[in-house]
């Protein structure tokens, strides 16, 4: 079966179905409750599932990231919403050193089933201290799987991906996103985490991205026809583990590679890709990869800046046109 | 207090509303974007506590400081060039509604993560008290900040070292969406501030002349070298907590009963001879004046993009 | 109390006594590595809290965490060989000292980030009000943990969920070599507790009788659904904060002063009868037994270095 | 002037020097006073000081670094001292919302004149909470400048770089190196933030590596020279900004690379390196590159796993050999 609907119904459907079929999830997080969340994507919820189901939790992100971890150690299955990125490195800690530890510091007796959501991304013009995007960055920390659902389908299913997962999963959903629309189908197996997914073949580049980007991808691969340009466009699903294989693959197919990411350039999660092709795909390249990522400043306030900031479907056009002359 | 000072205090808190009430024009006419917080209703906690300021002291302020930043004295037409992303603005634009800095006055922002400017004010206090300059710093942020860690931190290090802050919270009741009592195991706040051994208390935050006069004795307080204080003022926000909010948590009824505590009103009950009308039409100009300012204002030169990221790029 | 359980308790901090001299004396010898922090002094804490609990409640303990393992019933033999990294350790060898973890009797670390684990023992009395499970989840800490932002978080949230948590703070008066005067703007511990309207009280750690009482009283009360409790226990490391301190903050005669408290001459005091004999010498075989068990221990094969960052790595 | 010293004492003098220096400088954080540092850097520092400029802070991370913004805003020099970054995540809002921040969001009004020192890395045997390498994860963050003295020349003078920069610098002092001897020459111009050095000059290939791992590549090199691989060392000394230049002149000579860094492999600033190099030098390359990481788990407690997981000399010498073979 499948329906239109936007990306937030289609995370608000991934949690009450998640709700609905096991007692032991809960969501937990500032203003998931009466405020109906900063992103209404819980809007009712409360109502539906009454106060012990979704929690209100006071600004205290680091405590009620632990509670969930310590949650998840007593057998629950805890949501807990960061509200957005920027936000969680006041709970940095506890995600890092218990959540990705625990496990393998106690030799393999403790497992902490936790799924940690969060909205990331600028292009609101939400300034310095709102705009982050930390997924990439997240993806430095062994014992995490780091999702960025980017279709509709992937916001639904992701939810019931992370908790079926053992271990601890962070799910960036693109504040850029919330309101976009596209097609669920509810019957289709979910592709399963780990795996990338091809969004248009191509032959000529490859145009390796996730998140609000997908879709400045496929704009800029579309305009890129009429120039002879034929863009294979990825999207990356999991930033944690990384899909290797199918990255591979599509450089094997192309020899030329654009990655596009919204984090900050030094230390992006394209570099990252950029070191594994490097290793596992040199002589496949004909041309040096290129990456189009976020300028290394704190997001400025006005329009006209915050664009120029941030990737856009023009710029990947020109970068991908530079990569073609190139050899 | 005389009716001069009424004078004053109103006119200010008349500046604050009207200002705000402009700016929500001009969001809905997208001159303005991303979160706008508006501080309508309790003006009263920024006209009496700035009033009471000297221009050596400092302020650490919130997301929701266009009050203060009015009160402080920072010239309107900056703060409406910077609500447009102006260069001319107080922050020259990159910082927008939630980012109000100025040297001059030293006002620090406009920080928008909830309790990260307190750790940044007892630093700052302890400038002053390593250096002799018998300065105030105060710290400003809501009720939401209080569970927050930072909180729990600044305090205990404000009091260990005797410093002179002035801690003022914004009580209003809501922390976005969500109500005290859902947040605090204890809801009186200036109970859980003295427990580090601050001197502290609860302040009506909707009357702009007891707001004053706490402040007044706390500053002369402080300089003595009497080491920090804490307030919390009672109030309440009549608007929405931003532009994005349904306000789904909380009664029409509530807002309503809270309206009649309005601090205008409160102080034109009092001072009947306020003279309304004359600030109306000044107020209005000013406000004029400044959208003015901001309309024709520049847009900062993409190829300046990068600046102000190391000092070494700031323009001089 | 009756002799039978004060010869329980004497031999119990008898075996934490003697085997942590074992640790420091296989510390020079390099048998064991990396920090090691003893908790030689403050064994009556770890006595009397544990005989209090049941099977069913869970323990989240600190770095300093020995004592506390031995006392909830660890084999021995296992905490040994988790000294030595074997793969018969409580925790395969791969936690160490710091790390102490074992399913079987709910220990749940053995965390070194000091605050870290309070917020995981509220979770975890979350999930038992959830689930409707009368287990009570035990969550030690030092004084200076007071100070973190997570120690504020954590409390306000068990306050305000009435979650059925016990928070044991162990105050030896130093955190590493900062005394508590310059840490904390209020000293007293169980007053700061106060004011998150967790009941609270001050109890003399060095008496395993006291500790075990405050305990047995306090669980049943929370079992009875009454919300967190807090207990400041007053206490002393004889030793030094790890094997890397010069313990150049304080008086050899405040280390002498305090060593007349010695939870183990204490008791003794009270209870003559006590068959110290006996327990040295069946202590002395059982910690031999425990480094013998260790040595002969398993090194873990380095392919499987990777191994248990996610489930699906983990042999069954 | 030269004299002999471990890293420790450089680290001392640079501190002690600067204190007397200027009297604005202030030192703050855990220990640093009545125990004299984790590390023993500031034993003694309290008596000769006093404790207005040494001072002991609670466990309150993210309060005592925002109190070194705040007061650096408010004209004093503090050096923030972390003790560990295993524990810095728990300040890391502040030091990237704010530190990293305020310049720019205040359209340049307000630097932040801060530097915070902390010991880094494994190696100790302090297990999964305690031997982080986060350095290069540090680098990420625009506004920020990250150093990794790795000599005795460099623990003495990036102190003093350091103070004299008016924007936050992060200082990571490898923990392993603090009882390393070198020689400090206090005559010497020191070599500014931002340029990496040339340790060991070599033609056949370009070790990029920084910290204690410098000494293993060193170590390494020499290893190689019988072999008949004269391989190029270079100390990259500062993580952001990285010396592009050197680098690339490096690559340009050597044609082959190999970078060093204990830190996690994926997201590494290995990787950034590679990135980069791959943007900047791409043609140069006659073989891919390779990295040599820490493995991507929470260090384990024995010494043998612990061994097993970080970059050592050996496993250098077995890279760069395999580097060499391959074209
Ligand atoms: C650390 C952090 N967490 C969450 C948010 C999102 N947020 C912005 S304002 C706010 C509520 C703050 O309430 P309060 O402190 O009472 O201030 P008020 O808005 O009422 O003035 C929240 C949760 C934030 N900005 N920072
Ligand atoms: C967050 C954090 N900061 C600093 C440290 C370093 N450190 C380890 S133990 C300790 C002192 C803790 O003292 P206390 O809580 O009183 O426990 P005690 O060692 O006295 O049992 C410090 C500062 C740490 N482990 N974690
Ligand atoms: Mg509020
Ligand atoms: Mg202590």
């Amino acid at each position: 079966m499948s329906s239109i609907m936007t990306y937030r119904e289609a995370v608000r459907l991934g949690l009450r179905e998640a709700m609905e079929k096991d007692e032991r999830v809960f969501l937990m997080g500032e203003d998931v409750g009466h405020y109906g969340g900063s992103y209404a994507v819980s809007m009712g919820f409360l109502e539906d599932f009454g106060p012990q189901r979704i929690i209100d939790t006071p600004l205290s992100e680091s405590a009620f990231t632990g509670a969930g971890i310590g949650a998840a150690l007593g057998g629950m299955r805890p949501i807990v919403e960061l509200m957005t990125v920027n936000f969680s490195l006041l709970a940095l800690d506890q995600i890092m050193n218990n959540a990705a530890t625990l496990l393998h510091m106690s030799g393999g007796q403790f497992n902490v089933p936790l799924v940690i959501r969060m909205a990331t991304g600028g292009g609101k013009q939400l300034a310095a201290q709102h705009s982050h995007s930390l997924e990439g960055w997240y993806a430095h920390i062994p014992g995490l799987k780091v999702l960025t659902p980017a279709t509709i389908q992937d916001a639904h299913n992701m939810i019931g991906l992370a908790l079926a997962d053992p271990d601890p999963v962070l799910i960036f959903e693109s504040a850029m996103l919330y309101n976009s629309k596209g097609v669920l189908d509810t019957q289709a197996l979910p592709l399963p985490i780990g795996k990338a997914r091809i969004q248009r073949a191509g032959k000529d580049l490859t145009i390796l991205t996730y998140g609000s980007s997908l879709f400045k991808a496929l704009e800029a691969a579309k305009t890129l026809i009429p120039e002879g340009i034929d863009a294979e466009v990825i999207d990356l699903r999991s930033l944690r583990p990384l899909d290797d294989e199918t990255i591979m693959k599509s450089v094997a197919k192309t020899h030329r590679v654009l990655i596009v990411d919204e984090g900050w350039k030094s230390g992006s999660i394209s570099a990252e890709i950029m070191a594994r092709i490097n290793e596992q795909a040199f002589f496949e390249l004909d041309a040096p990869m290129a990456r189009l990522c976020t300028a290394e400043i704190p997001l400025p306030y006005p329009k006209h800046l915050e664009d120029a900031a941030l990737p856009h479907a023009d710029k990947i056009v020109a970068m991908a046109k530079k990569l073609m002359e190139k050899s | 207090m005389d009716l001069t000072l009424a004078n004053e205090f109103y006119r200010k808190m008349l500046l604050i509303r009207r200002f705000e009430e402009k700016c929500v024009e001009l969001y809905s006419k997208e001159k303005i974007r991303g979160f706008l917080h508006l501080y309508i209703g309790e003006e009263a906690i920024a006209v009496g506590l700035m009033h009471a300021l000297s221009p050596e002291d400092a302020v650490f302020a919130t997301y929701r400081e266009h009050g203060q930043a009015l009160a402080r004295g920072i010239d309107p037409k900056k703060i409406m060039a910077e609500m447009y992303g102006k260069v001319e603005g107080c922050s020259r634009g990159r910082g927008g509604s939630m980012h109000l800095f100025d040297a001059e006055t030293r006002f620090y922002g406009g920080s928008a993560i909830v309790a990260g400017g307190l750790p940044l004010a007892v630093g700052m206090a302890l400038s002053d008290k390593m250096m002799n300059r018998n300065r105030v710093t105060v710290c400003i942020f809501g009720d939401g900040a209080v569970a927050e860690g930072e909180f729990h931190e600044s305090l205990n290090l404000a009091a260990l070292w005797h410093l002179p802050v002035l801690f003022v919270c914004e009580n209003n009741l809501y922390a976005m969406g969500t109500a005290l009592k859902f947040t605090e195991s204890e809801t009186n706040i200036s109970l859980k501030a003295a427990s580090y051994r601050i001197h502290s208390q609860q302040v009506d935050g909707m009357d702009v002349e007891a707001v004053s006069k706490s402040v007044q004795q706390a500053v002369s307080e402080i300089r003595l070298g009497n080491g920090p204080m804490f307030f919390e003022y009672l109030t309440y926000r009549f608007r929405a907590h931003s532009m994005f909010d349904a306000e789904l948590y909380r009664d029409k009824a509530e807002v309503e009963e809270w309206k009649k505590k309005d601090p205008l009103i409160l102080l034109h009950q009092r001072w009947k001879d306020i003279n309304i009308n004359k600030y109306e039409t000044e107020i209005a100009d000013i406000i004029d004046e400044a959208v003015t300012f901001a309309e024709n204002g520049t847009l900062e030169s993409i190829e300046d993009l990068e600046k102000f990221l190391y000092s070494d790029e700031v323009a001089q």
